[in-house]
């Protein structure tokens, strides 16, 4: 004889479709023109900074990089649905997070470029920095939260990765103790579809990744993650249950990578453009942007006037972070410990000035 | 001060560290109400409440990398892998992370954690459950890997790696938690760490051991004392980084040196430590450094495990043969 | 706008209840006399040699040991459902599977007495030996279903591990990868309620453990742990739907560990005798005995020799098991590799013959 | 027979490997369409099929776990970890299981599993791509580790490793995977393991390296024969176990050593080396053996990359104060 022990259900939220028409009722933050004009800008800029980070690359100027072209919605949705007092622990392609967080354009080319001193934010000081290692910040995320309970401080962490990241140990293990200390912490899930060069759906037989929220006993949810509107609201959502002491939960982001994995990478030999072209046609920028001009007047001026202003300061950053000097081979050792052990020191001498 | 095993030492400087430092926490593995199957935490999540002294699920990847996290956000967590066997998971959190956090963000963010795990053998324990990493974490820059070698060591040495602001493995010689006990002063001092210990002096042999080693070690000085050979015996205590110094002076002073571990030979810590000896005391050495270490093998299950490790007499050998090089 | 992306369901199943008494259709081969007789009798077999290994470990024989006391229905269940051409990963509580598989009782003792002689298995040559890093033997699994599948043989790989073992990593990637590739795998999850002193509800958020299958897209379900008939049953279907090409799934043994975690514990720190006693009014081996009696004239004759049999086997095997004299100290290398390296050789040389 | 680039002469036994083995497989993290991301695979997949040549998940402990128990059921698993930095998930597997499965079953089970990864530094990676975990790795009884330092060797000794009937990690020096081309034979000849190759013969100095180092090492003795010294080359290759007697033999011979690694110096590779030659060498030593290693830090992001790993400059200067060391 069987009986039901259980069941779950998995819902996908979404405010505007690819064309940018509303679907349904909005958040009320989407009736005011400020907010939505600064998402934009974020937006316009998060891909700005990608483009001069690829030149850079291209042109010896960067250490290897991943760009987040069409997958700026979930940095900013995400970021913009957080307070200061929360702990961002980004995967290596969430520049459109950390600049709203207040990550400098010059510290994300000093960190891309090969210089430890971009993760010296001077913004965000709680901040992780980017996380190169698969899914190995989500138990970070647990820690922070765990300090945050510890300490009696309202912060919630906030931990992304992609659809690669959710085949990982690390992140199931992050997710279940989540669950089973109803930490305040939300997973990210930016599913760009691809990692590297596996499709999605080759990473699990799980035909959604917010499902796996369930094996830890968390709450999971898809979100339009080319949907800036929608990826915010579901975040503000998860937070406020976080705040109030409801724990975490997992949120998947749908989007698509329209770059290559990264300056190394070459995605023609293993997918078609056919296949990418389809999806530039629901890429979050121009999605936005039909619904600011259709509801909040936005006009040609202001967009070029935001291009401009975004270029001048991308380049403006550029030209700083080009002008820094590396560091001197002695600063390899000025943070490995607080202060040098004797038997580090003497080697560290060896070393000289360099 | 009292007469104290090692783990009731251990147990007293947790609970001084989370009675006087409101930013300790203490996680792992049935340490709470069972108190950790060594009885480490014994009492503690009765006397500091489960807030403070949690159970986790039997995760150790999560274990490591929260300890990482909370440590960034200003806690001390002192975390317990339960026997150093099972630390592995935990490794990349220690290599990738916790190690480098400090010197990834230029000291915005810091890991003032601590990973406790019993290891070693000779306890007659289940297969996995008697082996010694120390070596593989010593090769990790940034990590401090500290091993105690008496109960009032173990008192001093893990409050200084509670206060160290950078992470600190402790590992613990388990099979040595209640074999001996001596007078410990709980007044909360800590002892140094990078620093060795000197057990006894001598001017003819110097023997480097740590840990359970120390004991078989220490039979060994006595027995050569008797054969009017006197030796003298470091307690090497910080593994990583290591007292440099303390045993190159040794070694230039006696001119031999025997180094003991229950890790298998080859890559085991011995080998740093007989190299730089064979780099900055070259001129010094009368005789061929030994190593008596665990043989390169698979470490045998418990019916075999007496014949692995190294005792005295394996010690003894050694010492006499490297007393009698000519 | 939000809409329904995925649901899902968790069913338990049981045959008989605690009593013996079934609980609606059984399946056929409760039918059949001789097949329960077997049944029972491994369960016997099963918790006889518990009771003399935990005697041995007492009076300094044998080696910290675990009990599977309370359990012996969920080993017994699913080896039986097992053909000879698939493969065992036990974890180190499931005497009762190993034993059903050839596994002898002197090979045990010898295990757990420690000596690695008790794994060269005499009978199923490649099922694995205990596992005593928990979890760890879910990847092995992964790997055993991958090779059966790649040389075209018709085997399923079953591993089994406790509730504890549903929070590490490793389980969740073998369960991903097992589902992302339909590998003929069956994940058994002999939930016992306690992880050492760590109660199931701590262990994860998770309201079931079954639950955690949908993580990797496979199916998942309970089943009474303490019922045979019922493990059994739902072990035939897992296999038979793997054998079918139609992947692996989970299965949640519910029981609960009536002993101490292993001899080197002590319960009573942690959990209320109260508490226990209630659960042995469900242990497995009366209930198949009632129902025994009740359809199968089971009888105060065939039970007494029965207990006599068994008796007189395990302690014959335990004499053979304390009458093999330890091995020389040479053989720690003589499986270290097929042939010994020069540089290995000359240590072991010096390491003599003990 | 055919000039090859070290990733080719890879790619060349690999595919040696699907042709002549059935039982071979290879799986790991995008190697099948998109031939790995340093292209050591690829049209591999293309040519044996998505069965034989597998892109997993992204998990590495699993692509370990799963290998053991390919490999025990008479798979010859050939597994790729896409960078060395993100190979301690599997180290698990690696101490716990692959190098002892046939130790604990007495031979009944084994593992004959090869691991691949790049590793080590010199290509401008980003973060966690450019460390060299070798020295833990070689400390794990029962497991192989092998470096191979030339195309050519390359090609020989993944046969080799293959081939073996145990458990080997077969670490890629990246950086030099396509900075020389060589004639390779490749007619699927192996080359042996647990031996060291002589690459240059000498009479005064001694210089033991492998993998990437093999380049400077090489500049340091043309240099050296400039001034007249006659300095030996040896490639170590396989590091675990690796061949005492042809070091200990060079060094008698010598009298004098220079140890070349990327890794961090403290309990690196070089340790046990040096080690070994304190003691079996002592009498022997004209002058102290020096390591010449990356430092006891992190190994930096790419900018300060250069001034972390050895060059020909830090050897040469090694071994000359080893040459006028009185
Ligand atoms: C543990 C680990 N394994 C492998 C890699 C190499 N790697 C870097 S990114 C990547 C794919 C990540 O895919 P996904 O998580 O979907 O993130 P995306 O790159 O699509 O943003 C891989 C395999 C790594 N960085 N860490
Ligand atoms: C990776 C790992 N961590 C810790 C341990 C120590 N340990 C042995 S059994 C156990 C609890 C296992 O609980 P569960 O999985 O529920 O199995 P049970 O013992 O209840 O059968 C622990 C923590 C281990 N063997 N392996
Ligand atoms: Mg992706
Ligand atoms: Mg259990």
């Amino acid at each position: 004889m069987s009986t039901r022990a259980a069941s779950f259900r998995i819902d996908c939220s979404a405010c505007l479709d690819a064309t940018g028409k509303p679907i349904g009722k909005l958040p009320d933050f989407a009736g005011d023109a400020e907010t939505l004009a600064s998402l934009y800008a974020a937006m316009v800029r998060t891909r700005a900074f990608d483009a001069k980070a690829v030149a850079l690359q291209r042109t010896g100027r960067l250490g290897t990089y991943g760009s987040s072209l069409g997958q700026e919605a979930i940095g900013v949705g995400v970021a913009s649905a957080m307070r200061a007092e929360d702990v961002l622990l980004p995967s290596f392609r969430e520049h459109g997070a950390q600049l709203w967080r207040g990550v400098t354009l010059e510290e994300l080319f000093l960190y891309w470029g090969g210089d430890e001193r971009g993760n010296d934010f001077a913004g965000p000081r709680r901040d992780f920095p980017v996380c190169i290692p698969v899914a190995s910040q989500f138990p970070h995320a647990a820690g922070v939260a765990l300090a945050l309970v510890q300490r009696g401080e309202p912060g919630v962490a906030v931990a992304m990765g992609g659809d690669g990241a959710t085949s990982k140990g690390d992140f199931y293990e992050a997710l279940n103790l989540a669950g089973a200390w109803d930490l305040p912490v939300v997973f990210v899930i930016s599913n760009n579809q691809w990692a590297i060069s596996v499709r999605r759906r080759e990473q699990t037989g799980a035909g959604t990744l917010a499902q796996k929220a369930i094996a830890g006993g968390l709450p999971g949810e898809q979100v339009d993650g080319n949907d800036v509107i929608a990826v915010r609201a579901a975040t503000e959502r998860a937070l406020a249950r976080a705040r109030d002491g409801q724990g975490g939960c997992l949120i998947e982001c749908l989007t698509y990578r329209l770059g290559d994995h990264t300056t190394a990478d070459d995605a023609s030999r293993y997918r078609e453009d056919e296949e990418v072209s389809v999806h530039w046609k629901e890429e979050p920028l121009v999605r936005l942007r039909n619904f600011l001009v259709a509801r909040h007047d936005w006009d040609k001026a202001r967009e070029e006037a935001l291009l401009r202003e975004v270029q001048a300061e991308v380049e403006a950053a550029a030209d700083r972070y080009l002008a820094i000097e590396p560091a001197p081979r002695r600063a390899m050792f000025d943070h490995l410990h607080a202060t040098l052990p004797p038997d580090i020191a003497a080697l560290a001498e060896e070393a000289g000035d360099g | 001060m009292a007469e104290m095993t090692m783990i009731e030492a251990i147990r007293a400087a947790l609970s001084h560290a989370l009675e006087t430092d409101p930013a300790v926490i203490l996680f792992g593995e049935d340490i709470g109400i069972d108190g950790g199957v060594f009885r480490a935490t014994d009492g503690l999540m009765q006397r500091f409440g489960a807030a403070r002294v949690r159970d986790t699920p039997l995760s150790e990847t999560v274990i490591a990398g929260m300890a990482v996290g909370a440590a960034a956000m200003g806690l001390k967590p002192v975390a317990e892998i339960q026997f150093s066997g099972f630390l592995y998971p935990a490794l990349d959190q220690l290599v990738n992370h916790a190690s480098r956090l400090r010197n990834r963000t230029r000291g915005r963010l810091t890991c003032p954690m601590v990973l406790r795990a019993p290891y070693g053998g000779g306890i007659r324990a289940p297969e996995h459950h008697s082996e010694s990493p120390e070596a593989m974490l010593g090769h990790i820059p940034g990590l401090r890997v500290v091993i105690p070698g008496s109960p009032a060591r173990a008192y001093g040495l893990l409050l200084a790696a509670i206060r160290d602001p950078d992470p600190v493995v402790f590992l613990e010689p388990k099979r040595i938690y209640r074999t001996v006990s001596e007078t410990v002063q709980t007044d909360g001092a800590a002892l140094p760490l990078d620093r060795a210990f000197l057990l006894s002096e001598g001017k003819d042999i110097t023997l480097v051991a740590w840990g359970a080693m120390l004991a078989p070690a220490g039979e060994a000085v006595a027995q050569l004392a008797g054969e009017g050979i006197s030796a003298e015996l470091i307690d090497l205590s910080t593994i990583k980084p290591y007292d440099r110094a303390a045993v190159r002076a040794s070694v230039e002073k006696t001119g031999r040196c025997v180094i003991v571990h229950e890790a298998a030979l080859t890559a085991g810590f011995g080998a740093e430590i007989a190299a730089d000896l064979a780099e900055h005391c070259l001129t010094h050495l009368i005789a061929p450094i030994r190593r008596v270490a665990g043989y390169d093998t698979v470490m045998p299950y418990l019916r075999l495990e007496a014949q692995y490790l190294p005792d005295s007499g394996r010690i003894l050998q050694a010492a006499r043969d490297v007393m009698e090089f000519t």
